[in-house]
């Protein structure tokens, strides 16, 4: 008998998502015994909410959000990792206006919030002796790319390096970037599956995992085809040359080992978010990071 | 002293009709042409404003695309006006059958307009899910308070000698709301569909955009995220035509089925 | 049916008190409205006309106190039990036409109310020939809108005669109207509702001498009714000399009650 | 026949306010009452719809945070609600002055009603930077369309004897606008400005959320990514009690300015 | 200031059309409107009464055709080349108090239209005296709204004399008051009117009998005007045999022309 699963992703489909609906297109999923639904938030930070409130089974988060949500007390997971390395990314125009880090002092950062950025920005900049104070942080939304284009700020903050550097060029316009594992911040897993910690069924996760690394390892064999595949799911949106270069670009960053758990790259990045007090309490990765096959 | 009609009025039905659908498309025109300006005189890149030729283009190009996400907006708009009509109106007679109550819940009313749906909206999510239902409530959500008030000052406002008359032919309670304050009430009544017409695709969506993988409202941030523009002002075109449509068909349909509105 | 029935009305000291309000409207009020007749009421702005028709076709039960005693009288053997308010038709100074209605229906409207299922060939004929009576025939499918004042307070007596009840209770029904719209409706009032007992409010002096068989003059506060003589001849009465001089009589002595 | 007025208006007006602040402050009662049920009887779970008492909590705790934030909107909200009510009153008067543009204007002014504001709300950013400008702007835009029909219906619905009165006294056409089609038009006026005081505030947040630095939509946004949904629900409230307390404030100023407006 | 002008009107073979209209409003008026006297115009509703009154205040010149003479003759001796429009002042049924000024700033209307900087402190006392001729002197500072229909005209009758105009243009101006009220206002007008030229439109024949120097009945289609005897008496006159039987002849003349 098969299993119901609602995965709710962070936001709407997009390549970073390419091993869930490959797994999908490609039934390794009911093969694992999984009927998985997915559903596409506008908002990210919905979907954990949700599997807190144990209204969907999986949802698609990000390492830096566990850490601080599990702070907050809801009763989160990680289930498996999807994306194993940062995809943030802090970018500018590539004009020789901004060549280092020092350049941005006294200059408009537009960041599209998810909660880490003070974090990581002060860290960032510190290490070339800018302070964050020194910089003037904007909110600008989901319209990164673009307002980093039209001149209205210097630099952008929560963009991702696969998609919108692309589509940066794809607007005529070459960006640079600033990776913050490079610059002083804990490396740490972009895109994770998260679930709830008092309901979750071991057996299914685990099962979900192994599709999903079946999936990883077809994509990474088959670029091409996969993302024929991964078109197909949902062509009125998906099938575009921004999507084609996001995908190339992204499958040297899947997981390969989506199971696999490493639990002081958690502590490592928590013990970051507790020295810049995002959070108030510190949580211990083998509590919300249980090991799965 | 009365006010006399102006000339325009002596004209043939057909040919008002005619006219104002050629004023329609000349005014089209008009606002397509300035656009083209500031796009040219701007020089202004196509993810900030694209062309309206641009624009037009993706209409043709992606027709299927945007028809079909078009219909699953038109159903959201169509039933949330059907629930939030119905909403207002009961708690329009609610309000007007036990008079105490109305002094408290307008407050509640006005919180209600005050609070952007936006912000409730993952309650909504938790207790509707993501499918129709949500945009559904939304949209009823928010043309709740236009909706109850107009009710309610169409059924409070009943000439008082329409009820004295009803009153002495010996009409019950139910038979004077149902014979004389309802009809009354609905040239009133009418002003408040006539504002939700306009605001329900709004909310319709806005409660896409909260979640879902279908309809315009969740195109449009698509394409905004792609930095599609252009389709994203496509989809934008057909929503306001739809509520464009909408709008005067409902403005129609109200003038002939309440003709003793404007006196 | 009451069609047959015929009433008259005594009040005996009457006296009414709005609840909520410090003074009394009417006190001592004796009035003798004889069936078949007209009484005709005059009396300034806010002398409380109004209130009392209001009061005796049962419309503020719930809103005032009432002293005092009613004496309904009638040819019918069951006169003393008869409930008043059900013996009654109003008609005001505004037609009341309801605009959602063509004027056949609006005719009809009291059988929207009936206790019994109405029998509704029978009272579209009953209506149809009413609505030749004041002259409106060829209007029956039009709506009030398309009506000009008079003929939409003709549709108004023609509602009242459909509703068929012995006394007519009527607000100062032609006054919305021009002189000459008026001077009409009046002769066709009396001529229609020869049968009826009829209790009138009106403000004009003209009017009030014209049509009165009794005519009363509400005045002081809390008001008393005081009574008029009227002429001999029989309404509507053609203006001379005697109406004339009446007329004048009753200015003088209603501008005494004025500002 | 007059209608009487209950028996409340008959209170002195000291006690007339006591009662509304009294029921004013019962509903709210009422409201929270509401809200801890809801979250008791549903266990909501407090990251989804915190109670009552942690949000009010929190209000003490962060009250200086949220009244900075305050302070930012609500200048947004004040000088969106100036420049909507400018723009409106200035397109109303360029409509009754040239006539035949009215049947060319209104296309637009549904079509600027139809088109949400969250979606060319991104744009507006890019084109008025993200400074305070760009959210009076939405604000002003979200209430042009009502501002200007009421501005409009009033400034042309001046009955027809006051002009002729004026007319023979030999009023230039700037006399009959300033000394009598305009305060004419002050009561259909009021209520598009009681209209736009509701939804203005819901147009400065719009904009916060799209793009900004500060102000309570920025503050929102910035806890509910934190998942400090406490805070987020604090600044929600602070948001209601300003669009009530605007409302409340602008009904007053209006009938002792306007004490003709109900005849 | 043109206080002291006196002016008489002739208006012969007059026609009047509205433009857009297929058919004539007037036709073949000829009428005689003499200096310091009251004329009467009546007719049957839409006979063109208040279109003539609109035209000679000017506030029809871009909407009709007219065709025929108008002869204006004055005490003054530049009497012909007089602007017509500049010498009226304009009373209509509503009172037309605006409701955001007060009482005398109502009364003082005209002088925010003038061309000369008005004297604000003389304005004021000549409005105050206005006021007590009519009666309202403690009212001054009341808003309209304060004030009863019949106050309310009495402050509109105040404001016309302000204006101080030889010719006064009256549009059914009491026909929203009872008939006590009226009859006072009519006493009140004429004796503070003496000095004026009056022209009256009212559908009223008791009040065309009382106040009329000169009748007219505005009468067919195109309309026509059709002059009337009235009494010797002097108006405001008493109500008589005389009176009473000429109101009777006009309501039995213009019911001819009704429906
Ligand atoms: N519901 C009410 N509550 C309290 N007082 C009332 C109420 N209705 C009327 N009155 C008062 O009763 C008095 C009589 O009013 P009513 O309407 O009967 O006068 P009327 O003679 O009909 O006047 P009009 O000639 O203006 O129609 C007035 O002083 C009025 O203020
Ligand atoms: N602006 C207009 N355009 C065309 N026809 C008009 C206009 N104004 C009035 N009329 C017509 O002119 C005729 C005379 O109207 P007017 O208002 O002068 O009548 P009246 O005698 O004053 O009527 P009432 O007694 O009802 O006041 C009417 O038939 C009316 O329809
Ligand atoms: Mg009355
Ligand atoms: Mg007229």
């Amino acid at each position: 008998a098969e299993k119901n699963l609602t995965l709710m992703l962070d936001w709407f489909v997009n390549p970073g998502h390419g091993p869930i609906i490959i797994a999908k297109e490609r039934g390794y999923f009911e093969q694992a015994g999984l009927q998985v639904k997915i559903e596409e938030p506008a908002d990210p930070s919905t979907p954990a909410k949700l599997v807190a409130a144990g209204k969907v089974d999986l949802a698609v988060s990000y390492q830096p959000n566990l850490t601080m949500d599990v702070s907050a007390g809801l009763p989160l997971i990680r289930a498996s990792t999807l994306v194993a390395t940062p995809l943030n990314t802090l970018l500018v125009l590539d004009n020789g206006k901004n060549d280092s880090l020092a350049d941005l002092k006294g200059k408009k950062i537009g960041i599209s919030i998810s909660g880490n950025e003070e974090a990581t920005l002060s860290t960032m900049l510190g290490q070339e002796g800018v302070k964050f104070s020194d910089v003037n942080i904007i909110n600008v939304g989901w319209a990164l790319s673009s307002s980093l284009a039209s001149g209205k700020v210097d630099a952008i903050w929560g963009g991702f390096r696969n998609f919108e550097i692309n589509q940066l060029a794809l607007e005529g316009y070459k960006a640079k970037a600033f990776y913050p594992e490079e610059h002083g911040v804990p490396s740490y897993d972009e895109l994770i599956f998260v679930a709830n910690a008092n309901t979750y069924n071991k057996e299914d996760i685990e099962a979900f995992n192994k599709a999903i690394q079946q999936a990883t390892t077809y994509i990474v064999n088959h670029p091409s085809e996969a993302w024929e595949q991964f078109v197909a799911y949902a062509p009125d949106t998906l099938n575009n040359e921004l999507n084609k270069r996001a995908w190339n670009d992204s499958l040297s960053r899947f997981a390969l080992r989506p199971a696999a758990v490493d639990f002081k790259r958690y502590d490592d990045y928590a013990h970051f978010l507790y020295d810049h007090q995002i959070i108030n309490t510190l949580p211990k990765a083998k509590n919300y990071v249980p090991t799965f096959d | 002293m009365a006010q006399y009609h102006s000339v325009s009025t002596r004209l043939s039905k057909k040919e008002r009709i005619t006219y104002s659908v050629l004023r329609l498309m000349i005014s089209a025109a008009v606002i397509l042409g300035l656009w083209q300006l500031v796009v040219v005189a701007f020089q202004m890149p196509s993810f900030i404003l694209p062309s309206p030729m641009a624009v037009l283009d993706r209409l043709g190009t992606r027709y299927d695309v945007l028809l079909k996400h078009t219909w699953v907006t038109a159903q959201e708009i169509l039933l949330g006006l059907g629930l939030g009509l119905t909403m207002g109106l009961m708690f329009a007679l609610m309000m007007l059958m036990f008079q105490p109550l109305k002094r408290w819940l307008l407050p509640i009313l006005i919180a209600s307009q005050a609070i952007p749906v936006f912000a409730i909206a993952p309650v909504m999510m938790l207790w509707l899910g993501y499918g129709i239902a949500s945009k559904v409530v939304i949209a009823a959500i928010i043309i709740f308070f236009p909706v109850t008030t107009c009710c309610y000052d169409g059924l409070r406002n009943t000439p008082i000698g329409y009820l004295d008359l009803a009153k002495t032919m010996g009409a019950s309670k139910w038979q004077l709301l149902r014979h004389i304050q309802f009809p009354a009430a609905l040239p009133t009544l009418a002003s408040g569909i006539r504002v939700a017409v306009v605001i329900a695709p709004i909310g319709a969506v806005v409660g896409e955009w909260v979640g879902s993988s279908e309809g315009l409202g969740y195109l449009m941030l698509q394409a905004n995220a792609r930095m599609i523009i252009d389709e994203m002002f496509a989809a934008l075109f057909i929503l306001a035509v739809l509520s464009i449509t909408l709008y005067f068909t409902t403005d129609i349909v109200l003038k002939k089925a309440i003709p003793w509105e404007n006196k | 049916m009451c069609a047959k029935a015929i009433i008259g009305i005594k009040i005996r000291h009457g006296g009414l008190q709005y609840r909520g309000s410090s003074a009394s409207t009417l006190a001592g009020v004796n009035m003798t409205i004889p069936a078949k007749q007209w009484t005709v009421l005059l009396g300034r702005s806010g002398s409380g006309k109004t209130t009392l028709l209001r009061y005796l076709a049962g419309l503020l039960d719930d809103q005032v106190e009432w002293q005092g005693e009613i004496e309904v009288s009638g040819n019918d053997v069951s006169a003393e039990n008869i409930v008043l308010h059900d013996h009654i038709a109003y008609m005001a100074q505004q037609d009341l036409l309801l605009p959602w209605l063509n004027v056949l229906d609006n005719v009809c409207l009291s059988s929207r109310f009936a206790n019994v299922a109405p029998n509704k060939e029978q009272d579209k004929q009953r209506a149809l020939s009413l609505l030749e009576q004041v002259g409106l025939a060829d209007n029956a499918y039009m709506t009030p809108a398309q009506l000009s004042g008079g003929m939409r307070q003709r549709v108004a007596l023609a509602r009242t005669l459909m509703q068929d009840k012995p006394l007519v209770l009527m607000d100062e029904p032609f006054s919305a109207l021009d002189a000459v719209t008026r001077h009409k409706l009046q002769t066709l009032s009396v001529s229609l509702l020869k049968d009826k007992t009829v209790v009138l409010i009106t403000h004009d002096p003209q009017e009030a001498v014209r049509l009165a068989d009794q005519l009363y003059v509400l005045q002081g506060a809390p008001a008393q009714a005081q009574q008029l003589d009227v002429p001999e001849s029989s309404p509507p009465r053609k203006l001379d000399a005697e109406c004339a001089a009446l007329q004048q009589a009753i200015l003088d002595q209603l501008e005494k009650d004025y500002e």
